[in-house]
């Protein structure tokens, strides 16, 4: 029966590789134009409020608030990405961990919108809510062997999937593409790309923007995962979790992001006893990796091999 | 296009595993059911713990679970009740909390949830529990509105809307206080809700609030705020802080020649205040269910078992936990089957429960209803604050 | 009331100048931000509270004891997460800030296990002397931190310019190969200068400790982004920079608690940060590299 | 006149890098650059392509100013440069590198490069089939899909070009693309240039050959600390005694150095 098939606790923990995989392409995209945001933690965080504060106040539903969210999110990515054009390297690093900092701050105290740091409970669930539409329309979920839990996050992590499926459509698709050369080229050579006739200044933007979007878009899809958020679930500390999807599982591609944020989502998960070092892990894996990988567990070599012994497999079919 | 396909198919092998694994670990648990349906007439029951175990308030979590289990031996020897805990650990984050709890609650044998220990966790958990009808009870979570989520959600934890009250009305009856300083600390969910409390509160005494102030997680200087507390003169400071930093606020106000009393929330409230601030914490004004010293045999037994079984003295989460694994004995005594609807009825009905804590009772939204005890901390000990 | 508010001002500023120029002399060097300083000097406060309240030794004792262990804790810093990343083909500019953000939580995460979460008291008979003039109440450490602190940025700025090792440094800073043609021994050189760097920490670390009596596992991250604001705000690598910058954080945080909102003093610093990059990236007291784009 | 230099001055605080040069350039002309190190050449190629702004003066390209413009506009006028140490995107294949290069020739953005619209696909397929035309006419066809930095120097060098030329630039501006060439790859690069010339494309060109200039130069300007020594023929200037005495004097430099 597909009722003791589905345990919730997975379909939960899977829920949640998939908003991080959402976070990990984040950090990708505007990586992949040899820019290093450590302000994601803030974007997702402006997304998360954007979207939870306007179902809560406004009655919006998810879907529209949500896209709200990552839009938002993504204005305050140009205000921020325009000014910051001018810092390169470990200076724009530093300058959106400032930026990621400030947006915290302003969370805590701007209380009357945000509650401060009590933050926003009874936020709409995405699952309670597609439950109270499919209970309206006479459908149980019992009707085919599912409890209300398994039915609520069986569907979240269904609705997951497909925008992950989507996402990575478009990432795998974009880098195709001349926006995605015209990126690679920037992370690669600035110079020489300017000279070829990239305008670095509109790339480097877009890819800055696409990844506050990004960002915006799983805290978003976090807040009405979680039905809960406070100002604590946007910190610094998450701004390197996200980092770290990224550089354990490989920045230069975006394969790499996707293992790394399954990978660091499952670990704690599956290894209980590892959760209390969890953090000196986290640590020692930075390190270990900037030293020995630096491009992350995933890089372009690696896929190679695999397409290569795959190709074999099917007898040397191209394409 | 085949490459993407290709690339899906990965990920989904992945979610496979996943499931797969989630497989094997429910015919684990299903195997165990079979166990404890052999004993007589006694209700058995498997209740769920979430407990904050690993991180940096493991301290809690561990006290928490010591409450539990030594409640559990007490119980399964009386015979009434057989209990068995299935403890999780939520590290004091949202989502392992939430997934530690779906674990849980997945498990059919599993009645009911205890935990988890912090507010933001139960802000959470609540509503999943409720949505699958699981009945959960915290028994540290202060924060407003936690039993409001729903009819499953209950806690015996004294919310600071209680204990806060009680301890600045008794504080200003005491020193005829007119004028209030309030310094709380802005980026943490359970100081500002205290601060939350301690405003409503003095807006209904009418206090005279002089200045608010605030500080943030990891700052060692308080010197600033407290400088302009000393500057206003107040009678009384409301101090809504964990006491780690409440001791060392203070301290720096004691060196600073603030000598007036400070009330605190339920975190201030430990005997960890008086090693961290030494004589600075004298004049520390706190309401709380537990008081350690209190002459009944019954709280008197209990801190001698918890320190025979764990080598330490209990605190009010150790004291709080131990009541509540008792009120859901009682209530499973009373429902008489161990049934997650039938449970959560009995537990509704629970009035007058005479544990360490005192008398225990809910309201109609499974909210505490009991009087808290005013402590002073006098001469470096904690003393009955008349 | 003012004044007393300043006192506090210059004392939290001289401290957060400290750290800064520990920052500020790993990145004038290597040119490299490294994000554990905090946490070292996390480590420099602990080791001080061990020596003085556990072990009960002399407070002189708990600065050589906080030297030591932070300059060892800076050696390794070195050994293991920078020197395998220098003059490696195809690793980026950003790998050392990577790899010491990975120090940084590692030993944040170090500490919650070998010292616990809470507070740790620093007691110490030399941090309650005091006298009051009028209805204010100074104490001998508060002048103690501002004296360290100026005596060890003019100390630095002498050495720096005027010593031979001095002198191989700013060679070493201002290009690691031609420093190396010219004879300098460069890797000593760096390694020296964390190593120095980290002990600065340390420093800082006791300080705080005496100053505010409150040593935690966190400080090291709030303190480390402050004094990363500051060598910003100071201009990198600049060592007046790094003084001027942090009493000028450390003023400014105790005004705005004064006079304007406290919530809002954690916000100044990365303020600072986004404004000052954004208007003057060279900072208030550094060059304009004389390169049109970088 | 394709490109006209007008009085570029440029110095680097205190420093002239350039004084006061100014020269000109016909269509379908192969032009040198030539001088000894440090004389300002890869400047002037920096001023050209406004990599720096010049200190005073002004240029212009097919009678239209362009100091002032962004690099990458002026790119998309028409003008485009190799540099001196390779600055290829390395970890790009060979076709993606020369992909690059058609930037500007192509303007597909993030939602019709994700939707591959018909316009996108035709624009993509006409990029592509440019690309290794062009590959082929600088003779790296078979290494299409290798990995940049893999090639050998001197395919490195001809790689550059290709790039160059898939930006369909009017005026290719080349910084010593013989360095490091033996004398078969240098061989090579003659008649590629002149193919170049061929498809009528002017060209400036930096190079130390000195042979290689005087074969393939219709005319040279020869500069000297920043500033202009002498201007003409490739005749003209193997009998100027000025430059003879630049030359001289700095291969002595040189060899001392």
């Amino acid at each position: 029966m597909l009722g003791d098939f589905l345990n919730p606790y997975y379909l939960q923990v899977a829920s949640f590789i998939m908003i991080n995989i959402i976070l990990g392409l984040s950090i990708y995209v505007t990586l992949s134009s040899g820019q290093l945001s450590l302000g994601n933690a803030g974007f997702m965080g402006i997304g998360a409020y954007t979207s939870a504060l306007l179902t809560i106040n406004y009655d919006m539903p998810i879907v529209v608030s949500v896209i709200a969210g990552a839009i938002v999110a993504g204005l305050v990515g140009i205000l921020i990405g325009i000014p910051s054009l001018r810092l390169t390297g470990v200076y724009l690093a530093i300058a959106t961990l400032g930026f990621g900092e400030v947006i915290r701050v302003f969370m805590i105290n701007w209380e009357s919108l945000t509650k401060g740091a009590v933050g926003l409970s009874g936020i709409p669930q995405i699952g309670r809510e597609l439950l109270k539409v499919s209970r309206d329309a006479g459908f149980n979920p019992l009707d085919i062997g599912l409890k209300n839990n398994q039915y609520v996050y069986l569907l979240v992590l269904i609705i997951l999937v497909i925008i992950n499926i989507l996402l990575i459509w478009f990432l795998v698709r974009q880098n195709k593409s001349r926006v995605g050369r015209a990126f690679a080229a920037i992370k690669m050579d600035e110079k020489a790309a300017e000279a070829m006739g990239v305008n670095i200044t509109y790339y480097k933007v877009l890819s800055f923007v696409q990844g506050a979007v990004i960002s915006g878009f799983a805290g978003a899809l976090f807040a009405h995962v979680m039905g809960y958020i406070s100002p604590a679930d946007f910190s610094y500390h998450r701004a390197v979790e996200i980092l770290i999807f990224a550089v354990f599982g490989g920045s230069e591609v975006i394969w790499g992001s996707i293992f790394g944020a399954t990978f660091m989502t499952l670990m704690p998960e599956v290894l209980r006893f590892i959760s209390e070092y969890r953090y000196m892990i986290y640590g020692a894996i930075l390190i270990l990796m900037m030293a020995f990988r630096p491009q992350g567990i995933i890089d372009v070599p690696l896929l190679q091999k695999l397409q290569l012994s795959k190709r074999r497999g099917k007898h040397g079919s191209k394409n | 296009m085949r490459k993407i396909l290709n690339k899906s198919f990965l990920l989904f092998t992945v979610l496979l595993l996943v499931v797969l694994t989630a497989c094997s670990n429910n015919s684990e648990t299903s195997g165990k059911k079979g166990d404890s349906k052999e004993s007589g007439k006694a209700v058995e029951a498997k209740i769920g713990v979430v407990s904050y175990l690993t991180g940096p308030g493991a301290a809690y979590g561990e006290a928490i679970t010591n409450g539990f289990n030594l409640a559990k031996k007490e119980i399964n020897a009386k015979g009434d009740v057989k209990i068995d805990l299935v403890v999780e650990d939520s590290a004091g984050k949202q989502e392992q909390a939430l997934s530690a709890a779906q674990k849980l609650m997945s498990d059919d044998s599993i009645v009911a949830l205890l935990g988890p220990t912090l507010s933001t966790e139960m802000n959470v958990v609540g509503p999943e529990a409720d949505l699958n009808g699981i009945p959960i009870m915290g028994t540290s979570t202060t924060a407003e509105g936690i039993p409001q989520i729903g009819d499953y959600v209950f806690r015996n934890s004294l919310p600071e809307a209680l204990a806060i009250p009680a301890a600045v009305k008794k504080a200003v009856d005491k020193y005829k206080v007119k004028k209030v300083a309030i310094l709380y600390g802005n980026d943490d969910v359970f100081t500002k809700s205290g601060y939350d409390t301690m405003k409503k509160t003095a807006e209904k005494m009418k206090l005279d609030v002089v200045t608010t102030e605030t500080f943030q997680k990891g700052q060692a200087d308080y010197n600033a705020q407290l400088t302009k507390i000393k500057g206003l003169q107040p009678d009384l400071i409301l101090c809504s802080a964990l006491y780690n930093e409440g001791a060392v606020i203070m301290d720096q106000a004691r060196k600073l020649g603030i000598d007036v009393p400070f009330v605190g929330g339920n975190g201030f409230n430990s005997p960890q205040v008086i090693q961290i601030a030494g004589q600075a914490a004298d004049g520390l004004i706190v309401a709380t269910p537990w008081f350690g010293d209190k002459q009944d045999p019954k709280v008197q037994e209990f801190v001698k078992k918890y320190e025979s079984e764990y080598g330490k003295k209990p605190d009010q989460f150790a004291a709080q936990a131990y009541d509540a694994l008792y009120i859901m004995a009682e209530a499973l005594k009373n429902a008489g089957e161990a049934d997650r609807d039938a449970l959560r009825d009995s537990l509704a009905e629970i009035k007058d429960f005479p544990g360490i804590l005192g008398k225990f009772s809910f309201d109609k939204d499974g909210d505490v209803v009991m009087d808290p005890t005013v402590l002073i901390i006098k001469d470096g000990k904690f003393q009955i604050f008349e | 009331m003012l004044l007393e508010q300043l006192i506090n001002g210059i004392t939290l500023g001289s401290i957060y100048a400290i750290v800064a120029l520990g920052f500020t002399l790993v990145f004038g060097v290597l040119g490299i931000i490294n994000m554990a300083h905090g946490e070292i000097f996390m480590f420099g406060a602990f080791v001080g509270v061990m020596v003085t309240s556990t072990l009960g030794w002399p407070i002189w004792m708990a600065f050589l004891a906080a030297i030591i262990v932070t300059a060892i804790l800076g050696y390794m810093l070195e050994r293991f997460a920078l020197r395998p990343l220098r003059g490696k083909k195809g690793v980026s500019h950003l790998a050392p800030l990577i790899s010491t953000i990975g120090v940084s939580i590692l030993l944040e995460n170090l500490s919650h296990h070998l010292f616990g979460a809470g507070n740790h008291p620093f007691k110490n008979a030399f941090a309650e002397i005091h006298f009051t003039i009028g209805s204010i109440t100074i104490y001998v450490v508060q002048i103690v931190i501002f004296v360290i602190s100026v005596v060890l940025m003019m100390a630095l700025s002498y050495w720096l310019s005027k010593t031979r090792a001095g002198k191989a440094l700013r060679a070493t800073a201002e290009n690691l190969d031609t420093a190396s043609i010219l004879g300098v021994n460069t890797r000593q050189i760096i390694t020296l200068t964390v190593v120095m760097a980290s002990a600065m920490g340390g420093i800082a670390g006791i300080l705080v400790g005496m100053a505010f009596n409150s040593v935690n596992p966190q400080m090291g991250l709030s303190m480390g982004l402050k004094g990363l604001a500051i060598i910003i705000l100071g201009g990198m690598g600049n060592v007046k920079g790094a003084m001027a910058g942090g009493l000028i954080l450390g003023l400014a945080e105790t005004l705005i608690v004064a006079y304007g909102d406290s919530g809002y003093r954690d916000a100044i610093a990365f303020l600072a940060i986004i404004v000052i990059l954004l208007i003057r990236p060279q900072g208030l007291f550094g060059q304009k590299t004389s390169e049109g784009r970088p | 006149m394709v490109l006209k230099i007008n009085n570029i001055t440029k110095n680097f605080g205190g420093i002239s890098a350039l004084t006061d040069v100014s020269f000109s350039i016909k269509e379908g002309e192969i032009y040198g650059l030539i001088g000894p190190n440090g004389a300002g050449k890869t400047t002037m190629f920096n001023m050209i392509t406004n990599m720096f702004p010049p200190t005073s003066g002004e240029i212009t390209f097919l009678d239209e100013k362009i100091t002032g413009f962004k690099p990458h506009k002026i790119t998309n006028k028409g003008i485009c440069r190799t540099f001196q140490n390779i600055r290829l995107f390395s970890q790009m294949t060979v076709l993606e590198n020369v992909l690059v290069g058609g930037h500007t020739r192509s303007k597909s953005g993030v939602f019709s490069g994700v939707l591959r619209t018909k316009g996108q696909r035709a624009e993509e397929e006409r990029l592509r089939v440019t690309a290794k035309e062009i590959l082929e006419l600088v003779g790296l066809s078979e290494f299409e899909d290798a990995i940049a930095e893999n090639l050998a120097y001197g395919q490195q060098r001809r790689l550059e070009i290709a790039r160059a030329l898939a930006s369909d630039p009017k005026l290719l501006l080349l910084d010593e693309p013989a360095a490091g060439m033996n004398d078969t790859e240098t061989a090579d690069l003659y008649h590629l240039i002149k193919k170049v010339q061929e498809r009528g494309i002017t060209t400036l060109l930096i190079e130390h050959d000195m042979p290689l200039v005087m074969r393939l130069c219709d005319r040279i300007t020869v500069l000297n600390f920043g500033k202009k020594l002498a201007e003409g023929t490739p005749e003209e200037i193997q009998n100027n005694q000025a430059v003879i005495e630049a030359y001289l004097g700095s291969e002595g430099d040189d060899e001392s150095a």
